[in-house]
């Protein structure tokens, strides 16, 4: 049996399987945002995987942006959970609940 | 059975575990070690699969700069107040492992019907190598191709920055002699609510407005209060 | 191995350079201006930048072209776009001003405004974008952007919520557009529309789409569902709507979706047209269940801010339905759909910002949102009730006003698709919506308010006056002139004429 | 001039949006300073637009812009003047403008005075619109939008009971025939692919050659017909000129200047301007004739019993109407159009001056408590017997040349019944002078009948002048048409109806004509005169004697009650019964169970946003899933 693409696709919707129930169960913010991370990380595994198969770089350079991107949103992420905190408040989806309907 | 294959089981495997110990370790600092030993691993793959650079990268920014900031706010916030371990609804949970081995089947059978598509692109290991490895490859077409995308990119940063700020730091734009204000936004709508806020305020100020003049930048406030969640800014 | 690097043609930029210039300028006046001054000067350069970018805009009506490697496009699509989004910034501009300096906590100005640009850039970006990774950098821009504006008024803790919850949720479904992107790219081995386009046209060549290319366009579909706001993905908008301080809402109803509307016309007619066979009944059945789902749900909000949340969503099914309507035989696609969204698209920014803009009116005299702040308007101050009952007319679609021509094109295109049904849907959930449209109206002029809960003039709002009958007279006035604009609409077709003279070549 | 042409509208418009907008918070008592100026405005323009035409000799069209423009069916929206539009643009602006200052002394210090300063403008607005439209879709919606201020107007004032009653009447006798108006223009755009009139593909030139177009004559008529009734609700014809006589509860001004001068004469305008339909058809024409010859003889004997003074003057513009429209149903286009001209200039002066009456009269309008007010109001009694001659049609005023020209057009048509149709014309012409000069001496003339506490006043210089404008233009306007069938309005107009082919009138006829017509209208006077001022006849006793005739007249022909009796009652069991039964049991239920559920749905629906990040989140990925399984297994060829 040789390592193929598919190989790393399985893996990669694996790990973006996980990440996703990460966010749809935990309640701290902070995991959710780390499982969001995963979940681009398994991305990342499929773009340069396809980069491999088909030998062109467009797939690395994608993830490259997808990676500054997701950079950017954890910085604005963090500051959301700061600014929760500052207000006495944890970082808990389930406390935030008084918009609804 | 070659060694490629031997040594994508052990990392591909590892970095699932270590995806699975993110979602399930109760300690955030352990699912955050978790997560770092699982990008260790995802950047193992990224090499495996040429591409160096992103391995590289990939262990950088985020076990190196991400992680740590991450780490970092962990560690600000006040450990009492960390959450519950899973959302409350046992129906959520199991609902979710259904939703997520069906998500998994379906890309499944994406994966395997798909049709390949076999080294048609300009960039094989051959060329790769003679333009002096996939990190010069990646900064040629990076530069040169996606020059826009990259000056766009930088922006998107930027902007992470400036919300970072904007959000992050106390209100610098209050003067302390101000009254904050707020428009009666109501938490959520369903009638049961519009009675009353639906958690107690932390200074129990009652419903009131005054005005002022607008020149001196004393404005109303209302009757709203929501508005006194950040104790201490809003006395005379 | 040679660098090709090509100088780009700056001048096909030049409204989006504007706008970055404004972005900067203002971000620097915000640190370096006295405070006292911020109000005055940063409006006032905002206006005049977008302005400007407006007119550099209007220079290039007609042109088509791309620069960058293909990365930045010009054609008839991306104008009307750049040109909707910026009308809608300098909505926003003229409703955000007073609003922002002096109520709900009284935020940043130079801040704000900074934001609001950068958010502007982003939407321009994906609307004159040519490759998937530029729509995904300026989806994202555009968004990150937004994110902040929900949340900017951070002590109240309503605005942090729904900054929140729409950024994780935006998270969320950015992952999956990039998993969906990968996957086109995967099945194209290229990310530029165009080529992606050559490339599945030449493997399909009549077959059938295999699971691959479908997962791929599906996941996108979703992602770009959930920007648009589109059932069952638009769990973040009556949350972020509300949280949001109200000009960002009015604002983030038309230019995020704007952006990600023109991130779905160029991704599935230009990128995926050979697949319209599978997306337009996919995109069908979105706009049927989210049109039904925003109108019936919207009638049972007591706050006109969340129901005009609601409404929004419903909208979205009306434009979705309009996309629908494409029918890509042999690169000739049906000229009227996209027409008739973007037409939507700028009837849509001058009714719902200025239905928003008559709540922020209601907000200056220090009333809330909900149904109660609006009883008995119309006797206490007739002419923003008159405004409020215009823009609600509108958006139930009556005419002669402009949201009835959004709607009557949207109706003819899909008529000329064969798509009756969906033309029916439409009328149907258009008269369920005057259910609720029209009990504002109701509460408006035949409530009294409660004597002791008076209005009270606290702080000047002469720019969102002059921001209120602009928007009024928009709506008044371009439904009955509509032919110049949905002619300038009709040029979107010229973005296959790029990639067929790059063919040619 | 060309390019100006959209204001003349437009100049009314903005005078209304400004009064609407700010009338009643800042202009209030000003209003009129908003509307005189672009009335007169409108007015200036409207003499230049006309000079134009009259050297140039071709019509000006002006195109606004593309209103829908989706596929085949795509309405340009653009302003058409020609000759006949041009007499129009004159009249409407000359009496607007009028009217405008008129108004100033009339309606001085009465409750919503912007109100009013809002609707005339609005109102001119519009009917410049309606005689600018170059299509009939555009023609229509003006139709319907000076109805609509029509209404507004007549319910002015809105609390009187009376008023409000007149008000709907108007609109739901106007629905009648608008209802056929609108299948008519259904049926010619369906006929003749087309709804422009001009042009090499237009109405006008396809109705002109319908046989060529493999168009029957039925349609045609079919057509023409259901066009006339359109304008049978307008222009009050038999039997549907009931709403006009109530319509009279609306200010006197408006009465002057809608109900008289303009409005009513836009079904005359719209016949004559689709006038090749009705040549095409002699059944269509016929039709026209007798309806309008019907119309003027009856209004005419009822206007002999009436005691109201507006009343009168109302039935009167009733019957003038009927003479247009036999003019047009006998082939005299020219002819109707010039009385309808004439008729706007003298039927104006009378509704002023009555207006100026009652206002002396301090809102009395029965002419049995009038009597002597000569003394007392001089320039409204000269004025007032200027207009009545001139209605009369005396030598050599206006009416005279006007209606002489219908009765000798109609004499000399094609048509059979066009010589009957010129005697019933001329019997119309006597009954006319003898009510005219009755309405005269009881109210100028004989002993004062009005109570002691009454002291009638002339009108201020604000009404007395434009009384005495009109005055002057009713004496002088008939001469444009002189020498008859050939002056120079006919030179002027008949550019405007060019398939008509006129018939040779001898000279030796048009003197007969003239001759016979004065000597109907001075005895008519006379008779008059000895009957109302001599007192030889005893009109009580001479009403008893003929007491069945009387009442029939009195009570205008039992028109009203025979709708009540033949549709407005059957109606309303039919509406019992559908309210009581199908309405309420069947639609009501339905509707209403539907209504309900939605709501009962929406509340269940808007549970799903629980608040909850989780629960959004989840819900995404279920709606993600079940897309992703629907569409793979449904598109993917995995089987």
């Amino acid at each position: 049996m040789d390592l193929t693409t598919n190989h790393f696709l399985f893996v990669s919707a694996a790990l973006f399987v996980i990440g996703m129930m990460g966010v749809l169960t935990r309640r701290n913010i902070l995991i959710i945002f780390m499982c969001v991370e995963m979940m681009v990380a398994a991305v990342g595994i499929t773009l340069v995987a396809f980069s491999h198969e088909t030998a062109t770089i467009n797939g690395q350079v994608f993830f490259l942006f997808a990676l500054a991107v997701a950079a950017a949103e954890s910085a604005v992420g963090l500051a959301i959970v700061v600014a929760l905190s500052r207000q006495g408040r944890a970082p808990d989806v389930e406390e935030m609940q008084t918009l609804k309907n | 059975m070659s060694w490629e294959l031997v040594f994508f089981a052990v990392f591909s495997a590892a970095m699932l575990l270590c995806g699975l110990g993110v979602v399930a370790f109760e300690n955030p600092v352990h699912s955050a070690v978790a997560l770092v030993g699982s990008f260790i691993n995802v950047a193992a793959l990224f090499v495996m699969l040429g591409a160096e650079f992103l391995g590289v990268l990939q262990i950088i920014v985020y076990t190196g700069a991400v992680l740590v900031l991450v780490l970092f706010t962990i560690m600000l916030i006040d450990p009492t107040k960390l959450p519950e371990f899973y959302v409350g609804a046992p129906l959520q949970r199991f609902a979710s492992v259904v939703v997520g081995a069906i998500l998994l089947a379906e890309i499944g059978v994406a994966i395997i019907t798909r049709t390949a598509l076999e080294q048609i692109g300009p960039h094989t290991e051959a060329m790769v190598q003679q333009m002096g490895g996939n990190v010069q490859a990646i900064g040629q077409v990076m530069l040169s191709e996606y020059a826009l995308a990259f000056e766009i990119a930088s922006l998107v940063l930027t902007v992470g920055v400036v919300g970072a700020v904007v959000i992050g730091l106390p209100n610098r734009m209050v003067e302390p002699n101000t009254v904050t204000m707020s428009l009666g936004h109501t938490r959520g709508s369903s009638d049961m609510l519009a009675a009353g806020p639906k958690f107690e305020s932390p200074m129990n100020i009652p419903a009131e407005r005054y005005t002022a003049p607008v020149g001196e930048r004393t404005v109303v406030m209302t009757k709203d209060p929501d508005a006194y969640t950040h104790p201490g800014e809003t006395s005379k | 191995m040679t660098v090709h690097l090509e100088n780009p043609d700056w001048g096909m930029v030049l409204p989006q350079l504007i706008v970055l210039a404004l972005a900067i300028v203002v971000s620097l006046l915000d640190a370096f201006l006295p405070r006292e001054k911020h109000f005055t000067v940063i409006t006032g350069v905002s206006l005049v930048g977008f302005g400007a970018a407006i007119v550099a805009l209007l220079t290039q009506k007609g042109e088509t072209g791309e620069t960058f490697h293909g990365l930045f496009r010009l054609d008839g699509l991306s104008i009307f776009m750049n040109l909707v989004i910026l009308i809608a910034a300098v909505l926003t501009v003229l409703i955000s001003a007073s609003y922002v300096e002096y109520l709900d906590s009284k935020m940043g100005t130079g801040e704000f405004y900074t934001l609001v640009t950068f958010a502007v850039l982003g939407a321009m970006l994906t609307a004159s974008a040519g490759d998937m990774i530029m729509i995904y950098v300026g989806i994202e821009l555009s968004s990150v952007a937004t994110y902040i504006l929900t949340a900017f008024a951070k002590r109240r803790g309503t605005s942090l919520e729904g900054g929140l919850k729409y950024f994780m949720l935006g998270l969320f479904a950015s992952a999956i557009l990039l998993y969906g992107m990968a996957w086109i790219y995967g099945s194209t081995a290229s990310t530029g529309l165009d080529a992606i386009n050559a490339s599945l046209t030449a493997t399909l060549s009549g077959e059938d789409a295999n699971a691959g290319m479908l997962f791929g366009l599906l996941l996108v579909i979703v992602g770009l569902g959930f920007k648009l706001a589109a059932v069952p993905f638009h769990f973040w908008t009556p949350d972020a709507y509300d949280g949001a301080p109200t000009p960002v809402t009015g604002f983030m109803s038309v230019v995020p979706k704007a952006a990600a509307v023109a991130a779905m016309v160029r991704m599935m007619v230009q990128g995926l047209d050979a697949l319209s066979d599978d997306w337009t009944i996919v995109l069908a059945v979105l706009a049927f269940v989210t049109m039904l789902f925003g109108n019936v749900v919207a009638i049972s909000q007591r706050d006109v801010k969340r129901m005009l949340a609601y409404s929004s969503i419903a909208h979205t099914g009306y434009m979705l339905a309009g996309l629908a309507a494409v029918q890509v035989v042999d690169g000739v696609a049906n000229e009227r759909s996209v027409s008739s969204v973007l037409y939507y698209l700028i009837s849509y920014a001058f009714m719902n910002i200025g239905a928003f803009a008559v709540i922020v009116w209601v907000q200056h005299r220090g009333q809330g949102t909900g149904l109660d702040d609006f009883s008995g308007l119309a006797s206490r101050s007739p002419l923003p009730a008159l405004a409020m009952t215009i823009f609600l007319v509108s958006l139930m679609g009556i005419p002669p006003t402009i949201g009835f021509y959004g709607k009557y094109y949207v109706i003819v295109a899909l008529l000329d698709a064969n798509m009756l049904w969906l033309a029916i849907s439409i009328v149907v959930a258009s008269a369920i919506s005057a259910y609720f449209y029209l009990r504002v109206v109701a509460v408006m002029y035949f409530q009294e308010k409660a004597a002791d809960d008076t209005d009270r003039t606290v702080v000047p709002s002469t720019l969102l006056n002059v921001g209120i009958l602009v928007m009024v007279v928009g709506v008044l006035a371009l439904g009955l002139f509509s032919g110049p604009i949905i002619n300038l609409a009709n040029d979107w077709t010229n973005l296959f004429s790029i990639a067929a003279s790059a063919a040619g070549q | 001039m060309a390019d100006l042409l959209y204001l003349i509208p437009l100049l009314p418009l903005v005078a209304f949006v400004i009064n609407i907008l700010w009338g009643r918070s800042t202009i209030r008592g000003n209003a009129h300073w908003i509307a005189i100026p672009a009335a007169v405005g409108s007015w200036v323009l409207s003499i230049i637009t006309f000079r134009e035409i009259y050297t140039d000799h071709h019509a000006i069209s002006q195109r606004l812009f593309t209103w829908i423009p989706a596929g085949d069916f795509n309405i340009v929206v653009s302003l058409y003047a020609d000759q006949l539009t041009a007499v129009m643009l004159l009249v409407v602006t000359s009496i607007g403008m009028l009217v405008c200052i008129y108004s100033v002394g009339y309606m001085h210090g009465e409750d919503g005075y912007y109100r009013f300063y809002s609707y005339i403008p609005l109102f001119i607005f519009s009917m410049l619109m309606l005689v600018l439209a170059d299509n009939l879709l555009t023609l229509f919606i003006f139709w319907e939008a000076v109805g609509l201020c029509s209404y507004l107007l007549i319910g002015y004032y809105f609390r009187r009971r009376s008023a409000g009653n007149a008000a709907k009447k108007a609109f739901i006798v106007n629905r009648v025939g608008d209802l056929a108006f609108g299948i008519g223009i259904m049926l010619t755009y369906w006929t003749f692919d087309s709804i422009y009139f001009h042009g090499e593909d237009g109405i006008l030139e396809k109705a002109y050659h319908f046989a060529d177009y493999g168009i029957s004559e039925g349609t045609i008529m079919a057509i023409g017909i259901l066009l006339f009734i359109g304008a049978c609700g307008k222009s009050a014809q038999f039997p549907l000129h009931i709403w006009l006589p109530d319509a009279m509860e609306g200010p006197t001004p408006v009465s002057a200047l809608i109900h008289a001068a303009t409005m009513v004469t836009a079904g005359i305008y719209m016949s004559a301007r689709s006038y090749t339909i009705f040549i095409g058809s002699e059944n269509a024409m016929l039709f026209v004739a007798v309806i309008g010859s019907i119309t003027a003889f009856m209004a005419a004997s009822i206007a002999l019993t009436q005691h109201d003074i507006k009343k009168v003057v109302a039935y009167s513009t009733v019957s003038q109407l009927g003479y247009m429209a036999f003019a047009l149903g006998t082939g005299a286009w020219v002819a109707a159009i010039f009385h309808l001209m004439t008729h706007a200039f003298f039927k104006g002066l009378l509704f002023l001056g009555s207006g100026s009456v009652i206002h002396g009269m301090h809102g009395e309008q029965d002419m049995r408590k009038m009597g002597g007010l000569r003394k007392h109001m001089p320039i409204t009694f000269w004025t007032f017997l200027i207009g009545s001659a001139a209605n009369a049609g005396i030598f050599p005023l206006a009416g005279f040349w006007s209606k002489d020209e219908i009765i000798v057009g109609a004499w000399v048509s094609d048509s059979h019944y066009g010589k009957v149709a010129a005697i019933i014309g001329l019997c119309a012409a006597f009954l006319t002078a003898l009510y005219m000069f009755r309405l005269v001496f009881l109210v100028f003339f004989g002993e004062e009948r009005f109570d002691s506490h009454v002291h009638p006043h002339e009108s201020g210089p604000w009404m007395a002048v434009p009384l005495v404008i009109l005055a002057v233009a009713s004496i002088f306007v008939g001469f444009v048409g002189f020498p008859p069938e050939d002056g120079a309005f006919h030179e002027f107009l008949h550019h405007a109806f060019e398939h008509v082919h006129g018939h040779e009138v001898s000279m030796t006829m048009t003197y007969t004509f003239g001759i016979v017509s004065t000597v109907v209208a001075l005895s008519g006077v006379a008779v008059a005169y000895i009957t109302y001022m001599r007192k030889a006849i005893n009109t009580d006793e001479l009403a008893e004697r003929f007491s069945g005739i009387y009442n029939f007249l009195y009570n205008k022909w039992y028109v009203d009650e025979f709708f009540m009796a033949a549709v407005v009652n059957p109606m309303k069991d039919i509406a019992n019964f559908l309210w009581k039964v199908v309405d309420v049991r069947i639609i009501d239920g339905t509707v209403n169970g539907v209504g309900t559920s939605i709501v009962a749905i929406s509340a269940r629906l808007r549970r799903v946003q629980t608040g909850s990040v989780a629960n959004y989140a989840l819900e995404i990925g279920v709606g993600m899933v079940v897309l992703l399984g629907v569409f793979l297994v449904a598109f993917g060829n995995l089987f």
